[in-house]
C-alpha cells in the first residue's frame, strides 16, 4: 500500500488532512460519525464508479456515459423487482443491460475506431433518451423488499451499506492496477498502444474489458442510487460523469493515458466530498460546490506538473 | 396594458371575420421539462380538454434549455397554430418570444411563471399552496402538542415559485407554532441531489421535526436522508408539494409513513383549465391576467375523493368534477414581486 | 542564389550538463565557409546536443560562438534562423498535412502586406528550387503521401532553400537510396561552390571520404581528434569514436540439419506484399535486404500478426495460421523488434525493468500478483549480461541512449521461449561500440539454436551475419543467394530490378 | 482551385452528402420543414452553435481544446445585461461582453500555455468556476434585460427585410473571414502547422505560445459573441443558460471532421457538422418526434458519421 503511494498522491493527502482540519475547527460537528457517514455514502457511489474510471482514463480512454447510463440502471432494476418481486433477477437485469451498454461502448471505439470522448458522448444522448422511451413515469418501490432498501440505507456496525460495499469492491482495484499483469498491460496500452500491441498484447481486448468494467461498476453504483432515493428516476445522476472524470483527474491520473492511481483517485473524490459538506455545514451558500473543485482540480495539477517536471 | 387590450380587441375582430367556427383548430404547448412527471400530467389535462373540444393539439419540449424554448416557439409560429401555450423554462426567458408572439399577431397563453409583457396566465397560487400545507401541518403539531417547529426546507431558489411555496409553509405554521428554519437547502428539485444536500444538513443538526419539499422528490428527498440517517420516524412530519404524480400517494398511503401532508396543485387539473384559457383567449372572451388553479392540502383522509388510486398498477384517475370543486383565489397572496 | 558573409563559424570551448550527464564538455572547433565539416561519434557522444544548441532548441552553459571575432547569441531557434544556420534532422521534422511547397516555406510563407499567402508564387517558386537541386516531386502533394526518402528529400531541400549560410546534416542519408544519395552529394557540392558551410554528422565512415573536408570526432562529450580528411582513415576513426579497434566479422557455422521451424506461404497484404513464400530452418539466419518501401517492414509484421493477411497462411514447425494476431504469435514462439524504437519499442511511461519483462508477465505471476523480487533479478540479470549503461533497473526508459533502449527491447524476448525472432534493423541509431555487442548477441541466439529473419540495410551486417539473404522489392521476394556466395553488387542490383 | 468544391473533395464530400439526405428526407418527410421562412428560421438558430463552433475548431486546430465554453456563455452575459442596463448603452455592454470573453481566454491560454496545464483540465476546472460565480452571482435568478431595446433585440431575433435572421448574416460572415484566415494566411497555416507538429513549428521559429493563446482568446471571444445573440433571444442574462452547450459543440464540430488531436479538418466541415444536427433536431421538431427520441437520433448519427468517417481515413 505504501509503495503505491506516490509524491502527488502526498500533496492530495495533504491538500485533504488540511480541509479536514480546518473544517473540525470552524464546527466540530464535522467529525460526528454521523457526518463522516454521510460523506462516505455520498463520495461511495462516486467511487465505485471511479475506480473503472481510472483503469480506462489509463489505458488512454474514457467514458462519458455512466451518469446517464446509472439513472437508466436505477428505472430498470426498480422496475424489474416490482414486476418479478425478485431482487436477484433485478440484479441480473441491470447487469446484463451494463454489461450490453459497456459492450458497444467498446466495439464502437475499436471496431469503428471512434475517439471514445465522441463514442461515450453519443452514448450518452442516446441513454438519456431511451431511458425514456423504455418509461415516462419515475418508478417507485412498490415491492418494498426490505432487504433492497438495505442496500442503500442500511447500517452494519454504524457503517452504511454503500461504503461497506464500496470498501469490498476497493482492495481488487487497487490490487488489480498496481500488483497485476493486466494492470500493467492497460498502463502500456495507455502510454504506447503500438509497443504494447508488438509485445503480444491485445489492446482491443483489453480496451473492451475497460469499458466493460466501467459500465458493470455503474450498475452496482446505480443500485445503491435506486436504494437510497427508494425510486427509479430517469434524470438523475445529472453531471455525474464530469464530477467522476474532475475527481479522477485531481487523483492525478493522466488523461492522456498511461499513468493511473487508484489511491490518488479516492483521495481526489474524499476531497471533493469533504469541500461539499464542509459548504453545508459552514451555510455558505451551495453554489460554492461548483467553484471550489474547479480551482482545487487547476491548482492540484498545476503542482503535479511542478513535481513531474522536477523528475525529469 | 393599453396596447395589449388594443390589439386584443383586434386581434379579436379578426378572428370573429375570419373563422365561423368559434374554437380554435392547432394549438401548440411548449413545456420546459416534459419528461417531468408534474408536466406529463399536466400535459395529460391538456390533451384531455382538447379532446373533448376536437382540438388538435402538439407538445414540443424544452428539457430546460432556454436556447431551446426560443426556437420551439419560433417553430410553432412557423406551423401556425392557433394559440401557443408555453410554460417557460424560467421567468425572463420568454420576453423575447412573447415580443415576437405579439407581432406574428399569436395568442400566447403562459403556465405556471409570469412573465414581461404576457397576455394572460393559468397557474396555482404557490404561496397560498405552500401555506395551506403549512397551516394542515401546524395543526398537527399543535395536536401532538409540540410547541416547537424545527423545519428543514429542500428547496429550489432556482425558481421564484418555489421561494414562495417555502415562504408560505413557513408563514402558515408560524401562526400555530414557534416555527423555525434549521435548514434552507438546494436540492434542486431532484430526489437523489436532495438526499445529498438532506443527509449533510442532518449530519450538521438533525434536531428537525419538519422537512418540507417544494416539490415531491424534494419531500421524498429529505425523508430519504432522515432514513439513510437511520433516524428515528415517530416524531417527524414530512410535508411536499405538487401531488405531481404517483410519488406522494405512494408514501402517503403507507403504513405509519410521517410523510402526512400533500400541498396538492391537481397537475391534470391544471392542464385541463390551462386549455379552456386558450380557447377563451382566442375567441376574445375577456380573460383574466391571472387564472389561479386549485390547490388543497391533501391527508391520507382526503385525498381519496380527487383521486382513486391503484397502487398495484401505479395508476391514478383525476376526479375533474370535484377538482373544479375546490374554493380558489381569485389573486394570490404573494407574487414573485412581493419577495 | 546564396550569399555568406562570413569565412568560418567558431565553437569555442562549449559545455552543456543534463542531470547527471556532461553531454558536451568544452567543445571547440571550427567550421569552413565552403567546406564540408563532418562530425562523428557514437550515440551519446554529444553530437546531437551540439547541433541543438546550433539550432538554439538548447541553451549552451559555457562557451562562446563566433562569425569570424565577432561573438554571435543563440538564445531561441528564431534566433539561429536568422544567423543563417538551417538544420536538417534525422527524425523527420515535417508537418504531414501540409503540402511539400508549404513545408518548404514553413519558416517563411510568401504573403502580401496583409498576411495573406500568395500560393502561385509558393508553388513556382518551389518548382524552380527542385529543378535546380535536381530533384523532382509533386509540390502540391500533401507530406503524408511522401516515401520516408522522399520526405527526407523535402527536408533537405527546406533547409537549403532558406538563405542559409551553415547547413547541418544529421544522418540525412540514413533512408536515401544510394542513387538519392548521389544527388544529395551534388548538391552539397553545389552548397560549397556558393560558399556554404556545412556541418555533416554521419555514422558511415565510407561517406566521410567521398565528401568531407574536415572531420571532427566527440567521444562521452569531449572533442577526441580534429583533423583533415587527408591525414585520416577508417581505422583512425573507428579507434576516436570507440577508444578501441572493433572486429565487424563473425564465424556462421552454417548449421548441417535443416529442421524446419517456419514455412510462409503466398503471403499477401491489402497494402503491400504479394505472394511472399520461403521457409526458415531451426537455428538459421535468415537476411533480408531491400531498398524503402521494398516491404520488409510489412513482411515482418504480418508474419508477426500486426498487419492483417489477406491472402496466404504461414505455419510454425507445422501448425498453420492464416489469422492471427500478435499475441497467437507470441504465444507461438515469435518475438519481434521494431525498427521504429521509439514509436513502437518503448513504453515512455515505464522503467527499464517494465519494459524489459511486458511480454513475458505470466511468467513473473505467483497466483495474480507479479513477483516484481524475480523481476528485478531477472532483469539486473540481463542488464549485466548486455552491459545496459543504467544506474538501476527502476530507471525510467526514456533516460537510457538508443544503444540501451534497443538491449533492453532485445532482452525483452529473451526472457521467453522463442523459436523465432524477427529483428528489423536492430542496429539502426545503435552506437559502433554496442553495435558490435548486438550482432554478436544475433549470432549467439543462432548458435543456441534460435532462428532469426534478419532485415537490415548494413550490407556488412548482413553478409557477416546471414547464412540465406532474401532481396526484396515492392512487396515480392526478387531474389534469393546463399550469403557465402554473393557480393554486395549483385544484391543491390536485385534489389532495384 | 481552392473553391468550395475543392474543400468538398477534401473529405467533407462525405459530410456534404450526409446532409443533403438529411435534408431531403425531411423535405418529403414534413409539410413544414421545406419553406423559405422555416429554413429561414434555422440558419438562424443554429447561429450561435456555428459561431461558437468556429472559435472551438480554431483552437482544436491549433492543439487545445476549451470545454468551458457552455458556462461562458452563461458567464459574459452577465457583463453585457447589465452594463446596458446600468448605461443605457448596447455597445458598451456588448464591448464589456466582449472584453470579458477575452479575459477568460487569457487566462484559459495562460493556464495551459505557459504554466503547461493540460488544457483539458484548465477549462474543465474553469466550467464549474464560471458556472459557479454566475449561480454567485446572479443567486440562480435570470437578469433580465430592463434596456428593452429593439437593436438588441433584433440582433437574435430581428431579420433583414422580414425574411434573413441577422443572427445568421453575422454567423455567415465570421464563418466566411475565418475559412479565408485559416486557409489563406500565415497565421492561419501556422496554427495548422502548430496543431500537427509542435515541436517542428518551434524549430521553424514560431512564437507557439502566442500563436496558441491567441487561439484560446479567439475561441472565447467567438463564445462571447454566441453568448450576445443567445442573450438577446432570452432577453436575459440566464444562469442556466449554455449548460450542456459545450457537448453539442463538441459533438458537431467533430462530426464536421476536425481531429481532436488536433493540425486536421477545416471550418467548412466544422460548419456542416453543425448544420447537419441543426436541421435535424428542426425536422424532427416538424415531424413532432418526442425529444427523448431526438437525442437517440442525434446520438446515433454521431456515432455513424464519426465512425464513417474513421473507415474512410483507414482506407487511404
Amino acid at each position: 500500500m505504501i509503495k503505491t503511494i506516490k509524491n502527488n498522491e502526498t500533496i492530495l493527502f495533504f491538500i485533504f488532512i488540511i480541509l479536514c482540519i480546518f473544517l473540525s475547527i470552524y464546527n466540530p460537528q464535522f467529525y460526528s460519525i454521523q457526518n463522516i457517514n454521510s460523506i462516505l455514502r455520498s463520495s461511495s457511489t462516486v467511487m465505485i464508479v471511479a475506480f473503472g474510471m481510472t483503469i480506462l482514463l489509463t489505458s488512454g480512454e474514457v467514458d462519458l456515459s455512466v451518469g446517464a447510463l446509472m439513472s437508466f440502471v436505477t428505472v430498470i432494476v426498480m422496475d424489474v423487482i416490482n414486476i418479478t418481486g425478485s431482487v436477484v433477477l433485478g440484479f441480473i437485469a441491470v447487469f446484463l443491460f451494463c454489461l450490453f451498454i459497456g459492450l458497444i461502448n467498446g466495439f464502437v471505439r475499436t471496431i469503428l475506431n471512434v475517439n471514445s470522448l465522441i463514442a461515450t458522448l453519443a452514448m450518452m444522448l442516446i441513454l438519456q433518451g431511451s431511458v425514456y422511451v423504455y418509461s415516462m413515469a419515475a418508478i417507485y418501490n412498490t415491492h418494498l423488499i426490505p432487504f433492497f432498501t438495505f442496500i442503500g440505507q442500511g447500517f452494519v456496525f454504524k457503517i452504511p451499506m454503500p461504503v461497506i460495499i464500496m470498501l469490498f469492491i476497493l482492495p481488487f482495484f487497487v490490487l488489480f492496477l498496481n500488483f497485476t499483469r493486466f494492470g500493467r498491460y492497460f498502463t502500456a496500452i495507455g502510454s504506447n498502444s503500438d509497443a504494447a500491441s508488438l509485445s503480444g498484447i491485445n489492446n482491443k481486448k483489453f480496451k473492451i474489458i475497460g469499458f466493460v468494467t466501467t459500465s458493470l461498476l455503474v450498475g452496482i453504483s446505480g443500485i445503491i442510487l435506486a436504494s437510497l432515493m427508494d425510486t427509479g428516476q430517469q434524470g438523475s445522476a445529472k453531471g455525474f460523469e464530469l464530477i467522476v472524470i474532475a475527481a479522477v483527474l485531481l487523483g492525478g491520473t493522466s488523461f492522456k493515458g498511461g499513468s493511473g492511481t487508484i489511491v490518488g483517485t479516492i483521495l481526489g473524490i474524499l476531497i471533493l466530498k469533504v469541500i461539499d459538506n464542509g459548504i453545508i455545514l459552514m451555510g455558505i451558500s451551495q453554489e460554492f460546490q461548483l467553484v471550489v473543485p474547479g480551482v482545487i482540480l487547476i491548482i492540484a495539477v498545476y503542482f503535479d506538473n511542478l513535481r513531474k517536471a522536477q523528475d525529469v | 396594458m393599453k396596447i395589449i387590450s388594443i390589439f386584443l380587441s383586434l386581434l379579436i375582430t379578426i378572428i370573429f371575420s375570419l373563422s365561423v367556427q368559434a374554437n380554435p383548430k392547432r394549438i401548440g404547448y411548449i413545456v420546459n421539462y416534459g419528461t417531468h412527471e408534474w408536466y406529463q400530467n399536466v400535459i395529460f389535462g391538456l390533451q384531455s380538454r382538447a379532446d373533448e373540444l376536437g382540438i388538435e393539439f402538439e407538445v414540443m419540449d424544452a428539457n430546460l434549455d432556454v436556447n431551446k424554448q426560443t426556437q420551439q416557439a419560433e417553430d410553432f409560429m412557423t406551423k401556425g397554430v392557433d394559440v401557443l401555450i408555453m410554460t417557460p423554462v424560467n421567468e425572463e426567458g420568454v420576453v423575447p418570444i412573447l415580443k415576437k408572439a405579439k407581432a406574428e399577431g399569436m395568442p400566447v397563453v403562459l403556465e405556471g411563471n409570469p412573465a414581461k409583457g404576457m397576455t394572460t396566465l393559468f397557474a396555482i397560487c404557490d404561496y397560498d399552496a405552500g401555506y395551506k400545507a403549512g397551516d394542515e401541518v401546524g395543526r398537527i403539531l399543535v395536536s401532538r402538542g409540540v410547541k416547537e417547529a424545527r423545519v428543514m426546507d429542500v428547496g429550489l431558489p432556482l425558481l421564484s415559485a418555489t421561494v414562495l411555496r417555502s415562504l408560505g409553509f413557513m408563514e402558515a405554521i408560524a401562526t400555530h407554532v414557534s416555527a423555525t428554519k434549521v435548514h434552507e437547502l438546494d436540492g434542486s428539485g431532484m430526489i437523489d441531489s436532495s438526499v445529498e444536500v438532506a443527509s449533510a444538513a442532518l449530519a450538521k443538526d438533525s434536531n428537525i421535526n419538519v422537512i418540507y419539499g417544494i416539490n415531491d422528490g424534494s419531500a421524498l428527498g429529505g425523508l430519504q436522508a432522515w432514513r439513510a440517517s437511520g433516524l428515528s420516524e415517530k416524531d417527524l412530519i414530512v410535508a411536499g408539494t405538487g401531488a405531481e404524480g404517483l410519488a406522494f400517494l405512494n408514501e402517503l398511503t403507507k403504513e405509519g409513513t410521517p410523510y402526512l401532508v400533500e400541498a396538492a396543485m391537481f397537475p391534470e387539473g391544471v392542464g385541463y383549465t390551462g386549455m379552456n384559457l386558450a380557447v377563451d383567449l382566442f375567441n376574445g372572451v375577456d380573460v383574466p391576467k391571472h387564472k389561479v388553479t386549485p390547490t388543497l392540502a391533501l391527508t391520507v383522509n382526503n385525498y381519496a375523493s380527487y383521486y382513486d388510486f391503484d397502487k398495484a398498477a401505479q395508476k391514478r384517475a383525476i376526479n375533474f368534477a370535484n377538482v373544479a370543486g375546490i374554493p380558489t383565489e381569485d389573486k394570490c397572496t404573494k407574487y414573485a414581486e412581493d419577495l | 542564389m546564396f550569399s555568406n558573409s562570413f569565412q568560418f563559424l567558431h565553437i569555442k570551448e562549449i559545455s552543456k550538463e543534463f542531470p547527471g550527464v556532461k553531454a558536451l564538455d568544452n567543445v571547440s572547433m571550427k567550421i569552413k565557409a565552403g567546406k564540408v565539416h563532418a562530425l562523428m561519434g557514437e550515440n551519446g557522444a554529444g553530437k546531437s546536443t551540439l547541433i541543438k544548441i546550433l539550432a538554439g532548441a538548447y541553451s549552451k552553459d559555457k562557451g562562446k560562438i563566433f562569425f569570424d571575432d565577432n561573438e554571435i547569441s543563440i538564445n531561441s531557434p528564431n534566433d539561429s534562423l536568422k544567423l543563417g544556420i538551417k538544420v536538417v534532422y534525422q527524425e523527420i521534422s515535417l508537418i504531414p498535412e501540409f503540402t511539400v511547397g508549404e513545408n518548404i516555406f514553413l519558416e517563411k510563407f510568401p504573403t502580401n502586406r496583409f498576411g495573406i499567402l500568395k500560393w502561385k508564387k509558393l508553388y513556382k517558386e518551389c518548382k524552380d528550387l527542385f529543378n535546380k537541386i535536381g530533384f523532382n516531386l509533386k509540390v502540391n502533394e500533401k507530406i503524408s503521401n511522401l516515401s520516408i526518402s522522399e520526405q527526407q528529400i523535402v527536408e533537405i531541400a527546406r533547409a537549403i532553400f532558406q538563405k542559409a549560410s551553415i547547413v547541418v546534416m544529421d544522418e540525412p542519408t540514413s533512408s536515401l537510396t544510394p542513387n538519392e544519395i548521389k544527388k544529395l552529394f551534388n548538391v552539397i557540392n553545389n552548397l560549397k561552390k556558393n560558399n556554404i558551410a556545412i556541418l555533416y554528422i554521419t555514422h558511415k565512415i565510407d561517406e566521410i571520404f567521398q565528401i568531407a573536408d574536415e572531420v571532427t570526432v566527440l567521444r562521452d562529450g569531449k572533442l577526441i581528434s580534429n583533423r583533415p580528411i587527408n591525414q585520416t582513415s577508417e581505422e583512425i576513426l573507428v579507434n576516436d569514436m570507440v577508444g578501441r579497434a572493433v572486429e565487424s566479422s563473425f564465424e556462421r557455422t552454417l548449421i548441417a540439419n535443416k529442421e524446419n521451424v517456419l514455412t510462409v506461404k503466398n503471403l499477401t497484404t491489402k497494402t503491400k506484399l504479394k505472394n511472399v513464400s520461403f521457409d526458415l530452418s531451426k537455428g538459421e539466419i535468415l537476411g533480408f535486404f531491400g531498398l524503402m518501401g521494398a516491404g520488409r517492414t510489412e513482411l515482418a509484421k504480418a508474419i508477426y500478426g500486426y498487419d492483417k493477411v489477406s491472402n496466404g497462411f504461414i505455419e510454425i514447425e507445422g501448425k498453420r495460421f492464416s489469422a492471427f494476431n500478435t499475441s497467437t504469435m507470441v504465444k507461438n514462439g515469435i518475438g519481434y523488434v521494431t525498427e521504429d524504437r521509439k514509436g513502437e519499442g518503448i513504453v515512455k511511461d515505464m522503467n527499464l525493468r517494465e519494459n524489459m519483462t511486458l511480454p513475458s508477465l505470466e511468467f513473473f505471476e505467483n497466483l495474480f500478483f507479479v513477483n516484481r523480487i524475480k523481476e528485478k533479478n531477472i532483469s539486473n540479470e540481463y542488464i549485466k549480461k548486455f552491459d545496459v549503461k543504467t544506474p538501476s533497473c527502476e530507471r525510467l526508459i526514456t533516460l537510457l541512449s538508443g544503444g540501451n533502449q534497443q538491449k533492453v527491447l532485445l532482452s525483452r524476448w529473451l526472457l521467453r521461449e522463442l523459436k523465432i525472432i524477427i529483428l528489423d534493423e536492430p542496429t539502426r541509431g545503435v552506437d559502433i561500440g554496442a553495435k558490435t555487442e548486438v550482432l554478436s548477441l544475433i549470432n549467439d541466439l543462432a548458435k543456441e539454436g534460435m532462428s532469426v529473419l534478419l532485415m537490415t540495410s548494413e550490407m556488412n551486417d548482413l553478409l557477416s551475419l546471414s547464412d540465406r539473404i532474401m532481396v526484396m522489392a515492392n512487396g515480392e521476394i526478387k531474389a534469393e543467394f546463399l550469403s557465402n556466395n554473393v557480393t554486395q553488387e549483385e544484391i543491390f542490383k536485385a534489389s532495384v530490378s | 482551385m481552392y473553391s468550395i468544391l475543392q474543400y468538398l473533395k477534401k473529405g467533407e464530400l462525405a459530410l456534404f452528402i450526409i446532409f443533403l439526405i438529411v435534408f431531403v428526407f425531411f423535405s418529403f418527410s414534413s409539410e413544414y420543414f421545406f419553406s423559405l421562412r422555416n429554413l429561414m428560421n434555422v440558419s438562424g438558430q443554429l447561429a450561435i452553435t456555428l459561431i461558437a463552433a468556429i472559435g472551438f475548431a480554431v483552437l482544436l486546430i491549433a492543439g487545445e481544446v476549451d470545454i468551458s465554453i457552455g458556462s461562458l456563455l452563461a458567464f459574459v452575459a452577465l457583463p453585457l445585461i447589465q452594463i446596458m442596463n446600468l448605461t443605457e448603452s448596447v455597445a458598451l455592454g456588448i464591448i464589456a461582453c466582449l472584453i470579458f470573453g477575452a479575459v477568460i481566454g487569457l487566462i484559459n491560454g495562460y493556464l495551459s500555455v505557459y504554466l503547461r496545464i493540460s488544457s483539458l483540465i484548465v477549462t474543465l476546472g474553469m466550467l464549474f468556476i464560471l458556472r459557479g460565480i454566475v449561480y454567485l452571482y446572479t443567486g440562480q435568478r435570470p437578469i433580465s434585460d430592463d434596456l428593452y431595446s429593439d437593436f438588441f433585440f433584433n440582433i437574435g431575433n430581428g431579420k433583414l427585410l422580414g425574411v434573413v435572421p441577422y443572427a445568421a448574416i453575422i454567423a455567415f460572415l465570421i464563418l466566411a473571414v475565418f475559412l479565408f484566415v485559416m486557409r489563406n494566411t500565415s497565421y492561419g497555416r501556422k496554427l495548422y502547422a502548430i496543431g500537427g507538429n509542435a515541436e517542428v513549428a518551434r524549430l521553424a521559429g514560431y512564437n507557439i505560445k502566442l500563436i496558441k493563446l491567441s487561439a484560446f482568446v479567439i475561441c472565447s471571444v467567438l463564445s462571447s459573441i454566441s453568448a450576445i445573440l443567445l442573450a438577446s433571444r432570452i432577453g436575459s442574462a440566464n444562469h442556466i443558460a449554455g449548460d450542456l452547450f459545450e457537448f453539442q459543440v463538441v459533438a458537431a464540430v467533430v462530426l464536421g471532421g476536425v481531429s481532436l488531436a488536433g493540425g486536421i479538418g477545416t471550418l467548412a466541415g466544422a460548419a456542416l457538422g453543425v448544420m447537419i444536427l441543426a436541421i435535424v433536431s428542426n425536422g424532427l421538431g416538424m415531424l413532432n418526434v418526442e425529444s427523448q427520441w431526438q437525442m437517440v437520433v442525434n446520438g446515433i448519427i454521431i456515432i455513424i458519421a464519426v465512425g464513417f468517417d474513421e473507415l474512410k481515413r483507414k482506407k487511404s
